[in-house]
This record gives structure tokens, C-alpha cells and sequence, in this order.
């Protein structure tokens, strides 16, 4: 099983998933980001999926699972990169990835993440 | 025709691969491969977590009309389903998933096929065409 | 297939319907509207259909997924301009294109957009 | 009569513009063309994405009381509906549609007709009656 890294820049979590995303992996990123939270107090998450091809109910379900977890440590997690025939297709799934925010780029994300109090 | 084993979470990521290659291959467009994508990912999942393991065959067909299209069939011999209606409902699960797995892949796909008795094991079959 | 155009006005897409919509003219506004969400960060989408004399399941189900996939890209959609008989009938045919904002024109639908924080 | 070809998307736009033309000529009200515009538009989708294709003839009527009706039939050669009951039921789809087609085009209109039989295809018949 292939393992996300995980970056630490100032307050701020990065993950950037290069990997085609087996199950193991996702839930093992969920754990490694928990633990990474509790650990460092980072107040922000931000999970860059543009090299992301497909996110499946599964794989969905853990990244809002993800943006709930980090509330409880009082971090938000913001996704980027998402592609537009990813968020076609996570529609038409039925999944809506409620709770989680969005940008369009880590950039932008960033931006979203200072603008809170 | 392509026959792969899902018997792993990394079996289901080249499950995943493969249709990807083959539906590029055979010209769908980026968002009819993705979706074809996801929903063999989500079918290769059930078959490996409801199913205990069974295998996807990826082929491509041709339509009464000349389309070109591409055919997946997940074949598991686990417990089967009871009822087949309720399966496809959004939202039912047995398990701690979400239930959007076989309702979300059938809307995916332009044909979706589900066959299973209890004890006999869970056959569903999707085909994407190509526009 | 005729191809819908849209146009970008400050950080709002805007979109016209004036064809008679096929199948594949709906989807393929659906993929380029992704599309644009996703280059141009645009924070509202505004589609017009005033013109538009006939919405059946299929159309009105990609005018919700349209509402849904712009939500993923943290923008807001708004309907405007849809005739009382298109109304009444997509409410007899079932469908009630829950979670799309609905406006009288093009101008009221700016306004919901903006009056959004 | 007019009897029009349904083979792709274009053809579904010709045979809703072609009963909006009729239906305005026998002064069926604004309200009353858009839902008869609407079912065709469900039926017609119905026999060239179900039914691999089919025709849809047109025609205006009169009841045995002297009302002046638009009666549309569609016809394909597709591989028919197994169970019309369940065909017929609000969210019932083999595919990735919505499965408000049929019941929903059954409310736009006054009378209609569903006949099938597995592997000799499809029939339905609708009439819209002007008040
Ligand atoms: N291959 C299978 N074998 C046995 N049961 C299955 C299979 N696929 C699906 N099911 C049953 O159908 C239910 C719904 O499946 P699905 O919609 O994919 O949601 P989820 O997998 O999230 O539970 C599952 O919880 C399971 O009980
Ligand atoms: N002309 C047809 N030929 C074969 N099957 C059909 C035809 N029309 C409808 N069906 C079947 O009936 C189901 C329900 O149709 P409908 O209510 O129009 O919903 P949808 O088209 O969204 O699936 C379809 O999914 C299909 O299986």
C-alpha cells in the first residue's frame, strides 16, 4: 500500500495526492492527518487532488470525512484542483461533498484558509 | 477481452486502470471515461467487500446500430443479494459505506444489469457508449 | 450539435439559452460550464432560459446537476426567466429541480448572487 | 399524418417542433402544447436511447363527442419493456435517467398506451385533447 505524504508549511497541513487511491491508502491518510493534527495544532488542511482522476463514493466519503475531522481540531480543510469531469461525475453519483470547502488552486486555498478569523 | 481478479484494494485500482485505457483507447470522451471509471471502481469494490473477492471483464461491444461501446461484467460467488430493489436505492447500505455505490454506477452508465440470488453470488453488468 | 455559448461578466458566467436543446448540447454546457468553473474561479452562474420552451427530465436533470457541480466549485447558480407553462409542467411531470436558485430575470438573479456574502 | 424518423438527438428536436406546430394549429392552449411537447420529448428520447431508434407518427383526431385531439405514436424495434408495470412506476430506470419518462409523460397527457413485448419492441400511443 502506497502512503500520502504529508507536508507541514507554517500552520497549514498540505497533501497532494499523487497516487492512484486504493482504500487502504485514503483511510490511512485520514489516520496520518488526525494524528498530524492532534501533534501540531495546524489550523488548516489543504488536500490538492488535481492529479486526482476519479473519486468514487468511497474516496468521497473520506475526504468529507477529513474536512469533519479537522473542525474537531478546530482546522479547516479546503480541497483544490478538482477536476471538472471529477465534479461532474461525483454529481451524478450523489455525493455532494457537503461540509467541505472548495478552491481552485492551492494558491487560492491558502487565501480562504488566513481569510478566517 | 480483458479478465482481471479482484481479490485486493490494489486489484481494484488496476480494475480501475485498465477500463481507464481501454475507453480512452476506444475514444470516450474525459468525462465518460470518468465516469466509467467510477462506477467499475465502486462495482469492483462491492464485489471485493460484499462479494469476497471476484473478478471483472472488460470488453469492448458494438451496438444493434453500429455504436461502439465499452462492456464490464463484475462476477463475485459471495453471499448474493435478497433483494435487489432495495440494493439499488440511494442511501441503503448493510455496511458502513454510503449506499451510492450501486444506485450512483447506474447512473453512470447507459445500461446496468444486476443479477444475484442469496447464496448464488452477484453478477452486474454496465455498458458506456461512445457518442 | 449546436454548442451553447457562455460569457464571463466580472466573476459571473453567464449563459443563454436560445437553441432548441438536444441531448448533447445540454450535456456538453453541463462539461464546459465545469470547465469554466474551474479555470476562471467565477463565484455565480446565471443561466437564462426565457427562451427556452420545452424542459423535459432529462434537461431539467442537468439543469440540478448544474446547480450541484457549480456548489463544488464554491460558486451558486441561479435559473432565471422560466416560462409558467414550463413550470407547471415539469411539476406534473415529477421533477422539482430542488437545490437551484430561481429568479424573474437576468438582473434579480445578479442580485441574489451578489447579496451572498 | 406526419410520420418522422427519431435516429438521433437532432430527430427528438424535429418531432417536439413539429407537435408544437400541429398542436398550436388546433389551438391547443399554451399550457396544453408544452406538456404535449414535453411527453414526446420523454417518448421520443425513450425509443432512440432504449429502443435503438423508431419513428413517431402525428396525426390529429377526433372523439367520438367532437373533440379535436393531437395523437402521437412512437414505435421502435428495440428490445422492448419486460415488466410495463414497473416501466411505468415514478424513478424506475435500467439506465442513468431519472425513470420519470413514461410516468411522467402518462400525466401530461389525456390518453396513453404502452404496448411491449420482450424482443419485438415498443409501442406507445399518447392524445392530447383540446378543451
Ligand atoms: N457484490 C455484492 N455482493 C453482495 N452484496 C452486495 C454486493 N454489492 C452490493 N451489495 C449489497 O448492497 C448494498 C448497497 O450497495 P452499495 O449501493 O454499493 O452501497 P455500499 O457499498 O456503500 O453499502 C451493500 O451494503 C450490500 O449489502
Ligand atoms: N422504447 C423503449 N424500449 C425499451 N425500453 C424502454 C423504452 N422506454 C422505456 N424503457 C424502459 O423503461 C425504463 C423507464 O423509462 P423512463 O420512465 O422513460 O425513464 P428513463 O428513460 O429515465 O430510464 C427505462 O429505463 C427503460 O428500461
Amino acid at each position: 500500500m502506497e502512503r500520502v505524504p504529508i507536508l507541514k508549511l507554517g500552520r497549514t497541513l498540505f497533501v497532494s495526492i499523487q497516487i492512484d487511491l486504493q482504500d487502504e491508502s485514503v483511510m490511512r491518510l485520514q489516520e496520518d492527518l488526525a494524528g498530524e493534527l492532534a501533534a501540531t495544532g495546524a489550523t488548516g488542511v489543504i488536500i490538492d487532488i488535481t492529479a486526482v482522476e476519479i473519486v468514487d463514493s468511497f474516496i468521497g466519503r473520506m475526504l468529507t470525512m477529513i474536512g469533519s475531522i479537522s473542525r474537531m481540531f478546530d482546522a479547516e480543510t479546503v480541497l483544490v484542483g478538482m477536476r471538472p469531469a471529477v465534479a461532474i461525475t461525483l454529481t451524478e453519483l450523489g455525493l455532494s461533498l457537503r461540509g467541505v470547502r472548495t478552491a481552485l488552486n492551492a494558491e487560492k486555498g491558502l487565501k480562504l484558509l488566513s481569510g478566517r478569523a | 477481452m480483458d479478465e482481471l481478479p479482484i481479490q485486493s484494494g490494489d486489484d481494484v485500482v488496476r480494475v480501475r486502470q485498465r477500463v481507464r485505457v481501454v475507453a480512452a483507447d476506444r475514444g470516450l470522451s474525459l468525462v465518460d471515461q470518468t465516469k466509467l471509471v467510477t462506477a467499475a471502481s465502486e462495482l469492483a469494490r462491492n464485489a471485493l467487500v460484499h462479494g469476497g473477492g471476484g473478478t471483472a471483464r472488460i470488453e469492448v461491444v458494438t451496438s444493434a446500430v453500429g455504436r461502439t461501446g465499452i462492456r464490464i461484467g463484475f462476477s463475485d460467488d459471495g453471499p448474493g443479494i435478497a433483494d435487489v430493489d432495495l440494493a439499488l436505492t440511494d442511501g441503503w447500505t448493510t455496511g458502513g459505506g454510503l449506499g451510492l455505490g450501486l444506485s450512483g454506477a447506474r447512473r453512470l452508465v447507459d445500461e446496468f444489469e444486476l443479477a444475484s440470488k442469496p447464496g448464488h453470488g452477484t453478477s452486474v453488468v454496465v455498458i458506456k457508449w461512445s457518442r
